[in-house]
């Protein structure tokens, strides 16, 4: 979280004035597009072989689903203004509006759970079929990374009151764990309409 | 099953044979599963585009490899060398461009060849002589099967082959036999792992996968207009029966004969020992072996079946004989019946094992691993006798893990007597059935 | 301990800090940092420099290189005579399947990790890596999963005395090794067919994974970002730009064998159904899974050793690197192109005739840049001045090498005539050529180069060419036959084979390559101990060499270079040594508080470990061990804590000051 | 990618005040744009068009979220290529692969008697 050898930039390393945790955080990135660009390969894959194997559009819920995905979205914005707080410097607005996305993501992890557990109430595991494998492990996937975000930005929250928050430091940790949550976001926004919207077509 | 005895001294004479085979033999590519010497269009196809990639690379090698030692020997410092110091130049981009040009177009020599024997090895001709109407003069078969070739399904298990023959409602294992000269249409599948069909003098190999199909043609030997292509003979309507005569003792003399394949992907514990061989026989042999295997076995003292069961229930004592006592145990205490068929025996129908019809009149057991082929072709009996008699004794140990032995108390590693005790096979009784399944051909 | 100097006046360097001047302060967490530990063992464990995690991730390689060849030595061994019944078919597999990755993930690439850690910093002129603490967590995650991975082993042992034996989902499986082949194809691998041996195989590799996934972003951000001033991205030795190539493939391929071996160990923990058959699962889904990952795999395995040679045949002629910006362009391409073949390893599943046409004809297209190294390297030798040093005749041998592994790919690449290749030993000659010949005649040249920089010692008398000529010649010996038995027939992963298919002398002739192999390699560890016990001081650059790591002291101090160079031309030795007055390496002044060096910590060990507990909790809970899972839940929460401490504890750091120790 | 000279961080506090400000609004106007889209995203599906059409639609219209938070929430549009470049090249080799994927594993191989439950 904290890691930077070039805490003392002075020594005149930086080539490219990016910061290091900020690259670092891009390129993890760009790697977790492949995490998620298999399961999410998978899953279609297998509704494409096995159309008939399971209906999900009796178990989905649009509403439920579409409600969650703008809970993400507005959690983005949030997340968006606090990275934009900190840049300013602006301790108090950074933590209101931490405090909403964290609010947010947890809207979103409880709708997830509530969503899950209805589901297997219907019958659909994660040994019903291929289905139920592929789509549990997928979104859950997403999940986790949901809930290590909220852990993440809880973390922070927590951090802002020790004081020990340097506007320049600090700023670029937030920043970073802000990239993970929109990437986060954006990988719901494919979910979403990969997983969900078509099925309704 | 051969033990071996004395490892350092089976370790002497393959040394020194060795020895010998390297210092006077040179290398004999003329071997049993050899993809050098082809029987069959699609090894032929492949053969010829691996020797293209091979010239191509080799003169590549040659001129690149040249110039490479070359430099390394022109430009070797030598001792109290007082050259300039050589110029720094960074490249040369029209060189550069030159070398890209040159390899690709030299892929491009192995590329077009390529795409060709793509389509070639993989859509299955529809070769006219090759239809069942056209050649097969069995038993009646169904209108739209005349149009097609000779189809048979391929099934892996762990570790054997099952070879089904839908349009002639007969099943083999573990050695099929296909006429020569016609293309065959295989479907492959699998019931548990991959594994990998492979016929390396008749065809490079297909994947037999659960959950998908896969189909493949393999072809032995040139179909008539091929061969007489090779001939010479050019014109397509060239045909008299001399020709003909010409072209069945070509199939005859070169094509007929006994193939070796063995599964190519790995599949457990005993892949090493996952066989199995192709017959080529003619027509007529083939219709032949067909009607034999439609008609399967009788009883070994020539009673019906119905009379034989009616004995073995009420008074098996009755049942006499060395062949009769062995029938008794495979269908009694071994519990062979479970899981194999015996064609004709209306009660041994299992489908766990190997189809058994015709098993004395195969050449190998145990998906090739034992093997009881003469020197003429024919059968070794005494080998066979015993190649049986240690199947039976030490099926574990011939193949580690395979189901035979143990499948959840089915297998004869696990027999019982009447106290619920542990009571493998006897010697004895392993002797009669090794007598009976002697007898099945 | 690499503080050892040797006294060599050079530009760069003063005198080193006595550690032990300075006194460990205390983290933000109030807890004594380990720094200057005056315990060499917590000075290891805890280092954080980049030079020392290069040196251990070396050793620990090397290490595994042995144990892998022993696997093979064996393999040998079975397969000499037919039917041979040294070893059980079981264990047989075991020992291919452990060769393969063991080789591959914990030899060849820590290896190739081990000159990266090393050099890269001191190639660009940085003090350190970008982030030496996720460095270290690299190092010790690998060392995790290999005793993950590993420690089938020592249960497959009390499973044979009788003391262990499998009771939870994979109850009566007495396989506790893995014994799936490298790629491990489903269904083999779920738990109907395999035992315990398979999650350790599953579990071990995703640590590994995780390690090299730590490590390559690590690296990407080092080369990028800490460049010394002057050092632009087309001035950067081509080790640096083939490493930088190979992160991306890693971080961009490693993820589709994460989630493939995630889909495995739910199958046969929870009972999904990815390649559970009956379910609707394909296995033919795991092949693809596997091999874009593997794919690009092999080329993460050579482009650092492309890049060694890059490094070695220029500083050997005398010349610079032939069209060096289309040596890079091409490395970076090759690596971009691999992830467009992957199907080559599946041409007789069934592709279909057009995917089949497409992969075959993207899979020939690698040749060409490939082809292009290896112009260049011959242009870079044409007209140079050839010394035939000890680096300098591996690389030669590379090139040789190399370029046969490479013709029989392209034989491979060539689909009808793959399927008479596929599986068979023509496979296992073709990419122990390229590994064997290829990568590990890199890797030795590699070491014979960078060894003085590494220990300051030179290598003595000439036990290298018996080095050289053993390995060579036992390489093709051993691997040149393989190329007949294929055609003729042999399938691969057979633990033996009938007599009369005309393979026995082809088997023996291998067999006995591979002991002169062995003896070769045995040889070369005698010439390493024999240079690091009482080798002459090597000098800062004894190679008379062209690359910036020579411009410092052998072995470098802790801060590489005691003020940052500023670099003005691409060889920036060479040009400083030989070229004109204006474009002389300067060095930036200091600015009087002296140079930062980040702290050791124990907080990349500790979460590291934690892996340990965690993935053999995971797998043994599949054995039905009891408790299980507690142990594994530990290990998660080892994990975590060590990250939190990590966190909160802070970088630190010191400032030594080379200058003032001087006076 | 080939910057020599180097220069310390800027120092984010005081001079991006103003950027920040005016981004903003660029972030409240995203917001209402990404909630309607959502919005209109729902309806679409229920709504009796042509099947290809409605696809498209949505496509796009994810397509263009997931471009919109990239650029303006995570600053790709105001940071360096370079950043573009390593995000993009994942995003490009996960969506050929998918691409490919898609293509290759088709339903006519599949062998429909060995799967017995679902
Ligand atoms: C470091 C490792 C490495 C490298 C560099 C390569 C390089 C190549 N490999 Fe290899 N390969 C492996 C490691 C490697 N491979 C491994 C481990 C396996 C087996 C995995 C397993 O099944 O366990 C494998 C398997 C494998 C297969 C699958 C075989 C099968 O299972 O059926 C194929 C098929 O196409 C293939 C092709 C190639 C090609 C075309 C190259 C090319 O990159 C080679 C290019 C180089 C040259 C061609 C030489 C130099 C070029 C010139 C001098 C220019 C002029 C040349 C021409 C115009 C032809 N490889
Ligand atoms: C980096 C990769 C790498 C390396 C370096 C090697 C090195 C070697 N490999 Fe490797 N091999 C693979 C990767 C590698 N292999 C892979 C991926 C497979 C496929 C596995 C699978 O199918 O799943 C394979 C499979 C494989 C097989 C086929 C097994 C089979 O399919 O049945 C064989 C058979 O000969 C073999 C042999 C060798 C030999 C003799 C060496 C030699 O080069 C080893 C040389 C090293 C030493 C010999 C060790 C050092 C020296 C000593 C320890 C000497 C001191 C001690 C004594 C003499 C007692 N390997
Ligand atoms: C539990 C099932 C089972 C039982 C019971 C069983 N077999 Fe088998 N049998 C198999 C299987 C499976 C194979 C294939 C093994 C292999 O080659 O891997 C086989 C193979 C054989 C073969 C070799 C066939 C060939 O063509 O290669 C013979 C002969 C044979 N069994 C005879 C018998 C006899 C006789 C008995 C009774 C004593 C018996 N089997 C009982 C399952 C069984
Ligand atoms: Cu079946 Cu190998
Ligand atoms: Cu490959």
């Amino acid at each position: 979280m904290s890691e930077n050898a070039t805490a003392h930039q002075d020594d005149g390393h930086a080539s490219l004035i990016i910061d290091n945790k900020k690259l670092l955080m891009w390129l993890f990135l760009g790697s977790d597009c492949m995490f998620f660009g298999t399961l999410i390969s998978t899953h279609l894959i297998y509704r494409k072989l096995y159309p008939e194997s399971f209906d999900p559009t009796t178990l989905f819920s649009l509403e439920l689903t579409s409600f969650s995905t703008f809970i993400l979205l507005m959690s983005s914005f949030l997340m968006a203004l606090a990275v934009s707080a900190m840049h300013k410097g602006e301790l108090k607005s950074f933590r209101r509006n931490v405090l909403g996305v964290i609010f947010f993501g947890l809207i979103f992890l409880g709708c997830q759970v509530y969503e899950f557990a209805h589901f297997v109430h219907a019958g659909l595991t994660l040994s019903t079929n291929t289905f139920g494998s592929t789509f549990y492990m997928m979104t859950g996937t997403h999940g986790v990374h949901v809930a290590i975000g909220v852990f993440w930005l809880i973390c922070m929250y927590f951090y802002s009151h020790t004081g020990k928050m340097d506007a320049h430091e600090s700023a670029v940790d937030v920043e970073i764990a802000g990239l993970y949550w929109h990437f986060v976001d954006i990988v719901w926004i494919v979910i979403f309409t990969a997983v969900y919207l078509i099925e309704f077509i | 099953m051969k033990t071996i005895s004395n490892g350092f001294y089976r370790f002497l004479q393959y040394f020194s044979a060795f020895i010998v085979v390297t210092v006077l033999g040179g290398c004999n590519l003329d071997t049993r599963m050899s993809t050098f010497v082809t029987k069959g269009p699609i090894a032929e196809e492949q053969l010829n585009l691996f020797m293209l990639t091979v010239w191509v690379t080799f003169a590549i090698f040659i001129i690149v490899g040249g110039v490479f030692v070359y430099a390394v020997i022109k430009f070797r410092e030598r001792p109290n060398d007082d050259r300039p110091m050589p110029s720094q130049g960074h490249g040369n981009p029209l060189v550069e461009i030159g070398l890209i040009g040159a390899s690709i177009l030299l892929l491009a020599v192995i590329a077009v060849p390529t795409l060709q024997a793509i389509w070639f090895t993989q859509e299955t001709p529809d070769d006219v002589e090759s239809r069942m109407g056209a050649w097969y003069s069995g038993e009646e078969l169904a209108e739209e099967e005349a149009e097609n070739p000779l189809i048979i399904k391929v099934i892996g298990y762990q570790w054997w082959w099952a070879f089904e023959y839908p349009q002639l409602g007969i099943t083999t294992a573990n050695e099929m036999v296909i006429p020569a000269g016609k293309v065959v249409h295989l479907e492959l599948r699998s019931v548990d792992v991959i594994h990998s069909f492979w016929l390396p003098r008749i065809a490079g190999k297909v994947d037999l996968i659960p959950g998908r199909t896969n189909a493949m043609w393999i072809q032995a030997g040139d179909n008539f207009a091929k061969w007489k292509e090779k001939q010479g003979i050019v014109g397509p309507d060239q045909d008299s029966p001399e020709l003909r005569e010409g072209y069945a003792s070509y199939l005859q003399e070169e094509i007929h004969n006994y193939y070796y394949g063995q599964c190519a992907e790995f599949c457990g514990d005993s892949h090493a020992r996952m066989l199995f061989r192709a017959t080529v026989v003619g027509d007529r042999e083939f219709e032949a072996w067909v009607a034999d295997e439609k008609i399967g076995h009788g009883t070994p003292d020539g009673r019906s079946w119905d009379e034989w069961y009616t004995a073995y229930e009420e008074n098996p004592e009755q049942l006499t004989g060395d062949l009769n006592e062995g029938l008794k145990l495979f269908m009694g205490r071994a519990k062979c019946a479970t899981c194999h068929t015996v064609k004709g025996n209306p009660r041994a129908v299992g489908v766990a094992g190997p189809n058994l019809t015709n098993v004395g009149a195969r050449l190998s057991i145990a998906a090739g691993w034992l093997n009881h082929r003469a020197e003429d072709g024919g059968i070794d009996t005494e080998q066979q006798y015993e190649n049986f008699f240690n199947w039976l004794k030490e099926t574990d140990v011939i193949k580690p893990g395979n189901l035979m032995w143990e499948a959840n108390g089915g297998g004869i590693g696990e027999l019982i007597d009447e106290h619920g005790e542990p009571a493998l096979l006897t010697d004895e009784e392993i002797n009669k059935l090794s007598l009976y399944l002697q007898s099945l051909k | 301990m690499s503080q050892t100097q040797i006294e060599t006046p050079s530009p760069t360097t003063t005198q080193a800090q006595p550690a032990h001047v300075l006194k460990p302060e205390r983290s933000r967490l109030g807890l004594m940092r380990p720094d200057h530990s005056k315990s060499v063992f917590i000075d290891w464990l805890t280092t954080v420099d980049h030079k020392k995690i290069g040196i251990m991730y070396g050793a620990i390689a090397l290490f595994f290189l042995f144990i892998g060849g022993l696997e093979a030595l064996i393999i040998r061994t079975q397969l000499i005579i037919p039917e041979n019944d040294l070893i059980t078919a079981q264990r047989y597999n075991q020992l291919f399947t452990m060769h393969g990755t063991t080789m591959i993930f914990l030899a060849v690439m820590p290896l190739n990790s081990a000159f990266f850690n090393y050099l890269i910093p001191l190639q660009i002129g940085a003090r350190d890596v970008a982030f030496p603490r996720i460095n270290s967590l690299s190092l010790w995650t690998f060392v995790a999963g290999a005793l993950v991975i590993n420690f089938g082993w020592l249960l497959q042992a009390l499973e044979m005395m009788g003391l262990f034996a499998a009771s939870g989902p994979t109850a009566g499986m007495t396989d506790m090794v893995p014994a799936g082949g490298w790629f491990g194809y489903a269904p083999l691998t779920s738990k109907d067919y395999t035992g315990v041996g398979t999650d350790f195989w599953v579990m071990g590799l995703q640590i590994l994974g995780v390690a090299s996934l730590s490590s390559s972003m690590n690296f990407i951000v080092t080369i990028l970002n800490m460049r010394a001033p002057g050092m632009k991205m087309m001035r950067m030795p081509v080790f640096t730009w083939m490493s930088l190539v190979v992160a991306f493939l890693i971080i961009f391929a490693f993820p589709a064998i994460t989630i493939a071996l995630g889909q495995l160990m739910f199958d046969r923990v929870f009972d999904t159904n990815f390649f559970n058959v009956a379910g609707g699962g394909q296995p033919i889904l795991w092949q693809h899974l596997f091999w874009i990952f593997g794919h690009p795999e092999v080329y993460i395995l050579v482009l650092p050793a492309m890049g060694i040679i890059s490094e070695v045949l220029p500083a050997f002629s005398k010349k610079p690197l032939f069209g060096y910006s289309i040596v890079v362009f091409s490395g970076a391409v090759i690596g971009f192109l691999g992830f467009a073949v992957w199907s080559h390893h599946m041409f007789t599943t069934g592709l279909g005739k057009v995917a089949t046409a497409a992969f075959s004809l993207l899979t020939m297209a690698i040749a060409v840049p490939t082809g292009v190294k290896i112009f260049n390297w011959v242009g870079t030798l044409w007209g140079g001045r050839v010394r035939f040093t000890a680096p300098m005749i591996f690389s030669l041998g590379f090139v040789w090498m190399f370029m046969m592994g490479g013709f029989s790919g392209i034989m491979h690449a060539a689909a009808p005539a793959d399927a008479q290749q596929q599986d068979s030993y023509f496979v296992i000659a073709h990419f122990h050529y390229v590994i064997m010949g290829g990568i590990f005649l890199a890797l030795v040249s590699g070491i014979y180069y960078w060894v003085p920089k590494v220990f300051g010692k030179m290598w003595k008398g000439t036990l290298s060419n018996w080095v050289a000529v053993l390995i060579v010649v036992g390489l093709n010996v051993t691997f040149f036959p393989m190329h007949f038995l294929g055609l003729l027939g042999m399938p691969r992963r057979t633990h033996t084979y009938l007599e009369g298919f005309g393979w026995a002398s082809y088997n023996m002739v291998c067999t006995i390559g591979s002991y002169i192999l062995a003896l070769g390699i045995l040889l070369l560890l005698v010439d390493l101990i024999r240079c690091l016990r009482s080798g002459e001081p090597a000098g800062d650059d004894p190679w008379d060499a062209r690359t910036l790591e020579w411009a410092t002291t052998s072995p470098p101090q802790v801060y590489n270079f005691a003020q940052t160079p500023v670099i003005p031309a691409r060889d920036a030795l060479w040009v400083h040594k030989h070229g004109p007055e204006n474009k002389k390496i300067t060095y930036e002044a200091d600015h009087g508080h002296g140079i930062h060096m980040p702290s050791n910590s124990w907080m990349p060990l500790i979460a590291s470990v934690g892996f340990v507990p965690l993935g053999l909790g995971m797998t043994l809970m599949q054995a039905g061990v009891p408790y299980m899972g507690y142990v594994a839940i530990f290990g998660l929460i080892m994990i975590t804590i060590g990250l939190i401490l990590w966190a909160i504890e802070g970088p630190g750091g010191y400032h030594l000051h080379p200058e003032q120790e001087n006076t | 990618m080939s910057e020599a000279d180097y220069h310390p961080l800027p120092i984010a506090a005081e001079s991006n005040k103003n950027s920040e400000t005016e981004k903003y609004h660029t972030f409240v106007n995203l917001a209402l744009g990404l909630a309607a889209i959502t919005g209109v995203e729902l309806v679409l599906v229920y709504l009796p068009f042509n099947e290809i059409f409605i696809f498209s639609v949505l496509l796009s219209l994810s397509l263009f979220k997931f471009v919109a938070v990239i650029a303006w929430f995570m600053h790709l549009l105001y940071d360096k290529l370079l950043l573009t470049l390593a995000f993009g090249t994942g995003m490009a080799i996960a969506t050929g692969t998918f691409i490919a994927l898609g293509s290759l594993i088709s339903r006519s191989n599949v062998d429909m008697d060995a799967i017995t439950s679902f």
